[in-house]
């Protein structure tokens, strides 16, 4: 019964339920992973991979903000060579699906990449495009839908996995950026990363982060998140992971509701790392309580009219 | 996410004490940490060079104490600070060492010994007995011998030197191996370097003895979320950095072999 | 003494402290500008005015959101016409500057709308220009590079008071913006107005808000607009009011060491109109103590190496 | 900012009930709003319709009444609301009246006399004498009349109604004036129609007698951010809805006179 409820198709993968763990929390170990799939999750992304390691910045590398965190991590990652090999023994020890998170600095280095993690057993790849791009530095890929649509279409050519795209919601008009990952060939969009901030600590009068700037998340970036979907949804058919701030059911069936078909969840697992069991038992009950027999009926409900 | 004893407060660095040649103590004020237990740690914030934790050495009506070994910049740094520096903290994080009744064993190496100094406090008034094992490379390097004396009046305390310098020359698992063999002891707390701590793990393991063991991994947000510190399938910041034995058994292919690197891939302890 | 450390001339206009009414905030009559003044403001901006009367949004217009405030008020405003006769009536009873916040649909009209407050009297106007552009629906002329230089531009020429353009965080990159609104004569920039943003009723599925979208005020974006403030501070040398979440004086203090010559404060005046006089004696104790003579030296700090 | 107040809460009206030709009340449970005080309002979300301001009429173990007079979109569908109908409710928002002893007055005018009901029941117990003056167009229209005179023991509730269908065929203001000069009262509250207010808070600035008074203006975030319900100074929803007679004298160029319409320009009341 449980599962028939929260269980769904995406993107041509089944999960058991819609709640999965969002890159870079606890994703670089085949154990931890394991961990938060015993926690409830429905499928796990690892952390983001380049194609070859990075130590990421000098702490501080988290820092607290009024509802929620911002972090400056700089992509610590072992590259995808010695990450293949975590990748194989996760798939040996993991019963949910699991995404590789892929990064690169161009196209063919993503491409690159995901085909690597690909031969290593990831169940799909999703394209982390919140990175700078080196041809025109400061920007993100993931704000220039020319640059977004060759990444897509050169990694697609490279993986026959479905091909997620993690949207940056640090953009004028996300659904402009949808279009090009569509278009290119993305199987699904998650949407969003890191909305870009900082604090500055006023004792020293230094921004606080290593990297001055960095990624806010959890429930201070929710009602962003949950508008970048409702917009992607209201112009596009494409599966949906919805992403950002998501803490509790009801933050979940927002996400629904505005059109995703699943939630992917960060900051969160810090609290509770069996949020994901907790926030499945609440979208049963509410399901229930409402009558659908399952999580797919409410999918976009908030868009009638 | 958004709790208390995550956000930074700024503190004042009131007093520096020096240990021992490569080790000093520092005391700050901070509310939350006043409230530590024995065990936990803090993330503590040198601006513009660096975050690390360290274990919390004691806590005294607000003063919180940690005690640092020169080892590469960020400490090295903080052995220049001098009183009226301002630093950042965060904390007290993680779990603490569970408190034990009857005959209880502290095995403390290096600066490992911080945090078991503020446990044995603690326990002293408690405990039927409290025996103390310390070692070090030196005679200098044994650090807290004369407050550790005092809480296990006298011949429960016993050092080694690596030189011969003081106490017994030998590691310190050699005395304990003996110790242990010959006392019956309720409960075994230890912290020091993984290796030190990894032969202890063998030797009451052989021997089915409780262990509690408090371990370092790397440390980015301290609050379980970034995987730099997992050990296994625990988190050191969250689910440790106590563990106790049945964990440790759990994690014994990592334990004293590999760890997580600053780019995430598996190195050696 | 007091007013030693908090003075500031900005863009022209001494303000006795660099607290600021932030636009749509109690903005409509001389009266609340004037109550909000007595609270400690040292300059006070008004609700946003049009060419022509506008209603606004039937409610839910305001919707709490977990650190912050979500609202899409529809721009109500009597237009500028009827407004005129409150800006002349406000100067009599103000003893702070009145800046008068102007929208429009077009070039001229914004610009139209500007002269017509200069002429009644405005100290400075502050263009609000995240509203959607006739032209390319949707899309705010904040948005658009060309959009904002052709607003700001025409306005510029229409009124010989200082120019004051307020930016939309809803962009890829501000400094883009920032360099657009400089280039085209603003003679300062206020950063931010509201994050888009949305929330969802999980009972009835629907949106909360009667125009679904709406803005995200409030501590919950305070990191992303610090961050905007200190992207411009780091490439331009013009003024900047900071704005979005200032809700004690340290967050006045943070967008001070970003590079904000002045700040302006929104949703937290709900909770207490004499906000401007606490911020104010907060940042003096702090100036105090840190033995700064004036507010004026710590702006920018956060940007030494 | 985030306060669990203005936290919109989804919840069933439970109850349904028929005052008058066009006025309903209707019952919900809200925690919070099981705590409020007379003179306190909520903004009720009638989800795809409107959010609409209005006064608290009782509340009894967490049950909280609102009774509602059909003029416009909003309140016409709650005419047509059965129990089990989900609407948002934030609040409560706003001042109270101040509880006052001895003698008292109240003086209420259609739906104005819902609140005046539920200040009534908390005074009837602490007054030495509680006088109401109820005025409405007809008979069917005069709200509460079997509440409020057993509250009032039957002597001290007058009734007016401007077709004479019952009590004295007048305004309100008729035997108020009356009452007045008779009199004395140590306080004199009202609720209604904005002429009405401004005809009593003349009547009782003639008198120099103590006066407090509820007012009405647009409202729409209702805690005192959008500026909609302005009056002089004061903020409506967050300074009043309850206003003291020195505060009805700084605001006597705008009382009964003008109010902000929709677009915020000024209109009259
Ligand atoms: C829970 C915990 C408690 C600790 N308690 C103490 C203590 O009480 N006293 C003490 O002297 N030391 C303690 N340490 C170790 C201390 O954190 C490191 O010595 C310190 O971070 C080294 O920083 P550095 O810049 O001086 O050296 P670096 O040159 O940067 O590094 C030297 C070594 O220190 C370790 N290290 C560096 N950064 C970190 C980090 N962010 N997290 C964890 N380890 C790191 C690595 O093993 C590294 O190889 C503790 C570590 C942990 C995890
Ligand atoms: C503090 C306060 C307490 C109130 N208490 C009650 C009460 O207990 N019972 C009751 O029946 N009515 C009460 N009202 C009035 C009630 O809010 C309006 O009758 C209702 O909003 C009308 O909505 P509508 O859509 O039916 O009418 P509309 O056709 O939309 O408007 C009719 C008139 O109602 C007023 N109105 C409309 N929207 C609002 C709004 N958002 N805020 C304020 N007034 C508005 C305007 O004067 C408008 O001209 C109260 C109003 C306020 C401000
Ligand atoms: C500590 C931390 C590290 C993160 N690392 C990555 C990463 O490597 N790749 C990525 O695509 N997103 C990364 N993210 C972003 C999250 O996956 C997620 O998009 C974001 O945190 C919003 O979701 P949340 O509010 O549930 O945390 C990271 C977030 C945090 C907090
Ligand atoms: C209820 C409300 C109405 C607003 N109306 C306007 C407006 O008319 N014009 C404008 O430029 N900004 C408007 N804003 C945005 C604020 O001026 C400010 O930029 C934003 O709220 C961020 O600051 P804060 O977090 O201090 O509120 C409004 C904000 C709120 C909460
Ligand atoms: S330090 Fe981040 S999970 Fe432990
Ligand atoms: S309703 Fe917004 S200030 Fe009163």
């Amino acid at each position: 019964m449980e599962s028939n409820l929260l269980g769904i198709s995406f993107a041509g993968l089944s999960l058991e339920n819609p709640t999965i763990l969002a890159s870079g929390i606890l994703g670089y170990t085949a154990e931890s992973l394991k961990r938060v799939a015993k926690g409830g999750a429905g499928a796990v992304v690892t952390k983001s991979i380049g194609a070859s390691p990075r130590a990421g910045y000098p702490n501080p590398t988290v820092v607290q903000a009024e509802a929620g965190l911002l972090n400056a991590m700089g992509l610590p990652n072992p590259g995808i060579d010695v990450y293949s090999e975590e990748i194989k023994y996760a798939k040996t020890v993991l019963r949910v699906p699991l995404f590789v998170s892929v990064f690169g600095y161009s196209a063919d280095e993503y491409a690159s990449v995901a085909s690597k993690a690909v031969e290593a057993g990831a169940d799909a790849v999703e394209l982390n495009v919140s990175c700078p791009h080196v041809k025109q530095t400061g920007a993100e890929i993931g704000q220039s839908p020319k640059f977004l649509s060759e990444v897509v279409e050169k990694t697609k050519a490279a993986v026959n996995k479905p091909l997620i795209v993690k949207l940056s919601p640090n953009v004028a008009d996300i659904t402009v950026l949808a279009q090009a990952a569509i278009e290119a060939g993305a199987d699904a969009l998650t949407a969003v990363n890191t909305l870009k901030a900082m604090a500055i600590d006023t004792e020293t009068m230094m921004p606080i982060l290593s990297n001055v700037k960095g990624g806010l998340s959890g429930p201070a970036i929710k009602p962003v998140a949950l508008r970048c979907v409702f917009d992607i949804a209201e112009q596009f058919e494409v599966p949906i992971i919805g992403c950002g701030g998501i803490t509790d059911w009801r933050d979940a069936v927002e996400f629904f509701l505005a059109g995703a078909s699943a939630v992917e969840i960060g900051t969160a697992v810090a609290d509770d790392d069996e949020v994901f069991r907790t926030i499945c038992r609440g979208i049963e009950t509410y399901l229930r309580k409402k009558h659908y027999g399952s999580v797919k009926e409410i999918v976009g409900l908030a868009h009638r009219k | 996410m958004p709790t208390a004893n995550n956000a930074i407060r700024m503190t004042e660095i009131v007093n520096v004490r020096t240990e021992s040649p490569t080790v000093k103590t520092f005391t700050f004020t901070d509310r939350l940490c006043g409230k530590a237990k024995p065990g936990q740690f803090v993330m503590l914030w040198l601006p513009g060079i660096d975050e690390i934790p360290l274990s919390i050495m004691d806590v005294n009506n607000g003063l919180v104490s940690v005690s640092v070994k020169a080892v590469g910049d960020a400490t090295r740094h903080m052995h220049n600070m001098e009183a009226g520096t301002l630093v950042g903290v965060r904390g007290p994080f993680g779990n603490s060492f569970i408190e034990s009744r009857g005959r209880v064993l502290l095995v403390g190496g290096g600066t490992g010994t911080a945090p078991l100094l503020f446990l044995a406090k603690q326990l002293s008034a408690k405990t039927e007995r409290l025996s103390f094992v310390e070692g070090a490379k030196t005679k200098d390097e044994l650090l807290f011998v004369r407050e550790l004396d005092g809480i296990c009046s006298g011949k429960n305390l016993i050092t080694t030197t690596e030189d011969g310098t003081a106490g017994l020359q030998c590691l310190v698992t050699q005395p304990l191996g003996e110790l242990l063999d010959k006392e019956r002891f309720d409960m075994i707390y230890t912290c020091g370097p993984e290796v030190m701590v990894k032969k202890i793990f063998e030797m009451t393991e052989q021997r089915k003895l409780p262990l509690e063991a408090s371990l370092e991994r790397l440390m980015r947000c301290g609050i379980g979320l970034c995987g730099s510190c997992v050990i296994g399938k625990y988190r050191v910041c969250r689910d440790g950095p106590v563990f106790t034995a049945a964990q440790l058994r759990e994690v014994a292919d990592e334990l004293g072999i590999s760890k997580l690197g600053f780019d995430g891939s598996r190195i050696p302890v």
